[in-house]
């Protein structure tokens, strides 16, 4: 029951930081790993070791399962947070820790396959009674025309094996079903090594809305209320928030009851979310994450609950240390996340090496951040480089800090979201929080104004002249020379 | 330095005057002063003009510019406006020396001179290429190449003497603007 | 009643970054002001702009008032905030913006000089019916010896013309009263040009409470709770938290009572401070600090109200927004000061230039900072570089995340009081929340351990080894060489 | 490299071996593994070691360091340890040049030797100040210097040659550690 003395974090970025900030706090030592190009990352200044992983291929690094766990022996971790993303949903994985008896800070390997199964996570929903989207189990191509008139149109491909927005298609009408089937199988195929998909009815403009779970290893499982997540893009989340606006008290009550039931006809257990679709006064269940989330930090703050603690409690045996009762809500939480993508670019991954971050801080912000002057944002991993949180009594609040925190946060050398956020920011749908899963195909670079060209044409000039005028440091090589000269000298 | 931007195809000259991150720009006719204060790393900084301050992020991207500005990607075309005749160095008295310098550090792509050639002010002595844009830099007064110092293929620090002219009495100088408030 | 549309803030460091960080919030355009040495700090980075001031004497820059009210007349600013310290609890300054029709964010001139008498506070406090310490009215030198033979010794001489612990004697004994009483008019006359003082009993382990005021114009006054500021060193407080540890629930209602009584006697106005000692179940008055103040995040993070917009609001005339009932607390908060002293040199400033700053984030973490790279600390100005404040659903996880993100705070250049800090956090007596004003007299740097020496000497080997065989970057001059060429080209 | 290191007036020759933030130190017998991380400025390092890493402040103070880790201060002063003979290169053959070189950057601020002088292996051929502490550069080898390149007053850089020995045949040099791992 006792906790870890060391852990192991088998991810990189800023959740590998948050997680070795909540090791921290647990007085646990907390153990890094890094692929070559996280060498200065900031998850491996702050572990208490941090391990070299062979290469930059996510097989060779973050998803090399056999060598985590055996750097995990190597080191006396006696647990393992997998983060999320990579390894942080496989039930082999999980498997092979328990096998290896390592604490894996997650549900097990056989709540994560059933979860994983997005057609079994749909029935156990539907028989605990909670709302599913008519839909159809894995489909045939013989039997899919049929099986789609049921559904109805519009419907969505989606893929059996896994989730992230991977292999999700949208199918308006009859006539786009086939080729829309091909590209989904081989998608998922690709993405989960499984080509089964199904069909789902799929709703005009709904709210996504989900609800954090914990659940221990004595069945006990407890909510922590819901965020709203729908401002998203190709079923990538960019904005989240706690509590969801314009909720009725009514439907959230709702939403949590059915959140609780499936984790528990699911057997679920350690930190989960359920997610639903909103529309009107109706909800819809649409899978499980069984992972710790990127936006869990605005549930933390509102309920002060430390999710990442919470996790390795749970995972090393002990039970849930609130009942639901003893759970507050108190504020408004807003999370944008801040990624390596090109927003006037089609939100095409920013490729290149930071060369200078500048991140904001103060009253009501909180930066959970993995970027360094130096990064190379790589086209092997995901292009999050951090989230912005802020919080506030009131919505309000939230927003303009977040606003504040955004014009503060200065990154070079990639294009990243920060000005689609700052544009939803000032929607007047998002600022009365009327907003739904096609908020962000508003976004369109919007044409300068006079004013805003007239500024860019100031600041070019003066950034001309200054880099005609300014002189350089002497390049690199020249300090490679005298490196190399210091480390003759003491080779000798 | 006068430079030339262009933008959505529309081409203004702007003056830049100042030194280090304080500049008056001269635009139209109108002088804006500003300052362009680094902020992070290479490409962002803070435009304090008018009583605020704009965050942007400028990044060099084809002959110019991409400046982001709030929610907005403006692209800028630049390049050094051509310099204007005038007649601010004549009657200099008897025959002077006049250094040619590197306005930028770069990399020296040709040396269309030679050595004890008869120059124009117009005349270009050196191209440079920086930030994979060339620009010529012309002899800027009248006279004979007394001392060519480079040759193509040179790398060259901002400043360097290019060329040495030896110029008669009454040579053509080039216009430029007087150093006004912190430097021009 | 309108927010002023800018305004100036007439200080520097982080309580200027923070000033502008509430003006962002309410969008106020905030104007800087800053002395030559601090061109490079963030308050000039992050205001709309920043105007230079003439030297770097206090005289000349952050003290000059009439020249500061003309900025902020010539930048059509509509109000000052005048921080804390210099020219905070001026009442010159506040009467000359007054005149000037500009608003001050504080308390108007006549409330500034009933507070900054302490003498007249103290009568005011035993006019509303609250304890005061045994005490006198300003005294000669020759009524001195009968006046504290009243009192009883040991007792205190404190100026009557300010505060912030300047002037301030400790006196245990009838022979020592002559001279310190000399020395203390010599501090009093030269802090305030004010020789007065009085004598006031001396308790020998108080707990320092203090009580967060804010009263509007209209009359309205409300508390927002205590703050326990005991670990002190020369009356200079160290370390601050809310609510105060062990405070039992009648005596914090008679505290925040007796404050609100006060504060209403004085005719106070804005955001204020009462000052109580606290000595078992009783507790005496000592001044009133007209001022929002260094420690005012701790009260922010439990109450979630944002002080300095509040002061911003009252100091535009508007009503308080909130009722006494509407407040709630949540959590505890910790604040730990970061300052240029040596804690291993007796905590005496530590001049010189920082070249390295990386600072703490993450859940539960809030950093007000004014450190920069290249931030000359100087004998100019206050050596308060920063301030690190966690929050936590208890005081427990306050500590631990503290205690986790000084490790993460790295300052190169000069010596700070984190050595101090960390110390603190690890006494019994501090965990146990049983401290009182003598808590930091216990700090002893202590001899350091073997293992720690052996550390210490693995560390300096390296660096010897790192020093002698890594090249240093061209000297500064070189640099310099090659920018005054640009330069000359630019001028031709 | 061999370093005297002394802390509370107890004086430890430690040998440290690696390059850039990865070392290994001997002392008293015993090989430690470990790194010192660049953290913040000139002064902030993370030193990686056991299993667990500590922040420390490194500052120069003396003729050694103050190290702060945690709530102490360590005072520890440090000098190169003098180089022990050995015989490694005993047998190297015929007549050998051998090149005295800069161990640091810093300021020649003498020479105690003479072209054409004859030089044992200790004999200090350069006096370097770096950092406050002077540092006498030994010949290293047995020999006749052949070409003495620096004079006092001159700035070196690390690894610069210093002078050239011409060393008979069985000339006896300076022991120096094996590389190891990541260098020595």
């Amino acid at each position: 029951m006792a906790l870890p003395r060391r852990l192991l974090i088998a991810n990189r970025g800023e959740i590998a930081v948050r997680v070795i900030r909540a090791c921290r706090d647990l007085d646990i030592s907390p153990i890094a790993v890094y692929a070559p190009v996280d060498a200065g990352a900031p998850h491996v200044r702050l572990a208490d070791e941090a391990l070299l992983l062979p290469g930059d291929v996510p097989a060779e690094s973050y998803l090399n399962g056999p060598l985590l766990v055996e750097l995990a022996r190597r080191t006396g971790a006696a647990a393992l947070h997998p983060g999320y993303g990579f390894l942080a949903e496989n039930p082999a994985f999980a498997a092979l820790c328990e096998e290896a008896g390592l604490a894996f800070v997650g549900p097990p390997a056989d709540v994560l396959r059933r979860c994983g199964d997005k057609a079994a996570a749909r029935a156990a929903a539907d028989a605990s009674g909670v709302p599913i989207l008519r839909g159809t189990p894995p489909v045939d191509d013989d039997v899919a025309g049929r099986e789609a008139r049921a559904v109805g149109f519009p419907l969505l491909i989606k893929a059996a094996g896994g989730g992230g927005g991977k292999g999700i298609h949208l199918v308006r009408g009859p006539s786009d079903l086939a080729s829309a089937l091909r590209l989904a199988r081989g998608e998922a195929q690709a993405a989960f090594g499984d080509p089964r998909v199904y069909l789902e009815r799929w709703l005009e403009q709904p709210r996504h809305v989900e609800v954090q779970i914990l659940a221990d290893h004595q069945g006990g499982v407890i909510h922590l209320g819901e965020r709203a997540c729908s401002v998203q893009r190709r079923h990538q989340k960019l904005i989240e928030e706690a509590p969801a606006p314009g909720l009725p008290a009514a439907l959230r009550e709702a939403l949590v009851t059915a959140a609780v039931r499936v984790a528990r006809t699911l057997g679920y257990r350690n930190a989960g979310t359920i997610e639903f679709l909103v529309d009107g006064e109706e909800f819809f269940f649409i899978e499980v994450n069984a992972r710790i989330q990127v936006e869990h930090p605005v549930t933390e703050l509102v309920t002060g609950v430390d999710l990442i603690a919470a996790q390795v409690l749970i995972a090393s045996g002990a039970p849930l240390p609130w009942r639901q009762a003893d759970l507050r809500w108190t504020g408004c939480a807003l999370e944008c996340r801040i990624s390596a993508e090109d927003p006037h670019a089609g939100f095409l991954p920013s490729l290149g090496r930071i060369d200078g971050v500048t991140e904001p801080a103060g009253p009501g912000v909180r930066v959970d951040s993995g970027a360094w002057p130096g990064q190379v944002v790589s086209r092997h991993y995901d292009p999050l480089l951090s989230k912005v949180i802020t919080t506030g009594p009131s919505r309000e609040a939230a927003i303009d800090r977040m606003r504040r925190a955004l014009r503060e946060y200065a990154i070079s050398g990639v294009s990243t979201t920060i000005p689609f956020h700052l544009w939803a920011l000032d929607q007047p749908a998002f600022a009365r929080g009327l907003y739904d899963v096609r908020f962000a195909d508003g976004w369109e670079p919007e044409p300068p104004t006079p004013e805003v060209e007239r500024l860019a044409t100031l600041a070019a000039a003066a950034w001309f002249h200054r880099r005609l005028t300014t002189p350089t440091l002497p390049a690199d090589g020249a300090v490679g020379r005298w490196i190399g000269a210091g480390r003759e000298e003491s080779l000798r | 330095m006068r430079v030339e931007a262009t933008v959505s195809g529309h081409r203004r000259i702007v003056e830049v005057r100042g030194t280090a991150d304080e500049y008056i720009i001269r635009v139209g006719g109108e002088a804006v002063p500003f300052r362009l204060r680094p902020d992070a790393g290479s490409e962002c900084f803070r435009l304090e003009v008018g009583g605020q301050t704009i965050p942007v992020r400028i990044c060099a991207a084809g002959g110019g510019a991409s400046v982001i500005i709030g929610t907005a990607r403006v692209a800028v075309g630049l390049r050094r406006a051509l310099p204007i005749p005038s007649r601010r160095n004549a009657g200099l008295g008897a025959s002077a020396r006049r250094e040619v310098r590197a306005p930028i550090p770069g990399l020296v792509v040709a040396v269309p001179v030679a050595q004890g050639a008869t120059v124009a002010p117009h005349t270009p002595v050196a191209i440079i290429e920086a930030m994979k844009m060339q620009m010529e830099v012309p002899a800027a007064a009248a006279g004979r190449i007394e001392d060519l110092r480079v040759r193509p293929g040179q790398e060259v620090a901002g400043g360097a003497v290019l060329a040495v002219i030896a110029c008669p009495p009454d040579a053509t100088g080039m216009d430029a603007p007087a150093v006004a408030g912190q430097g021009a």
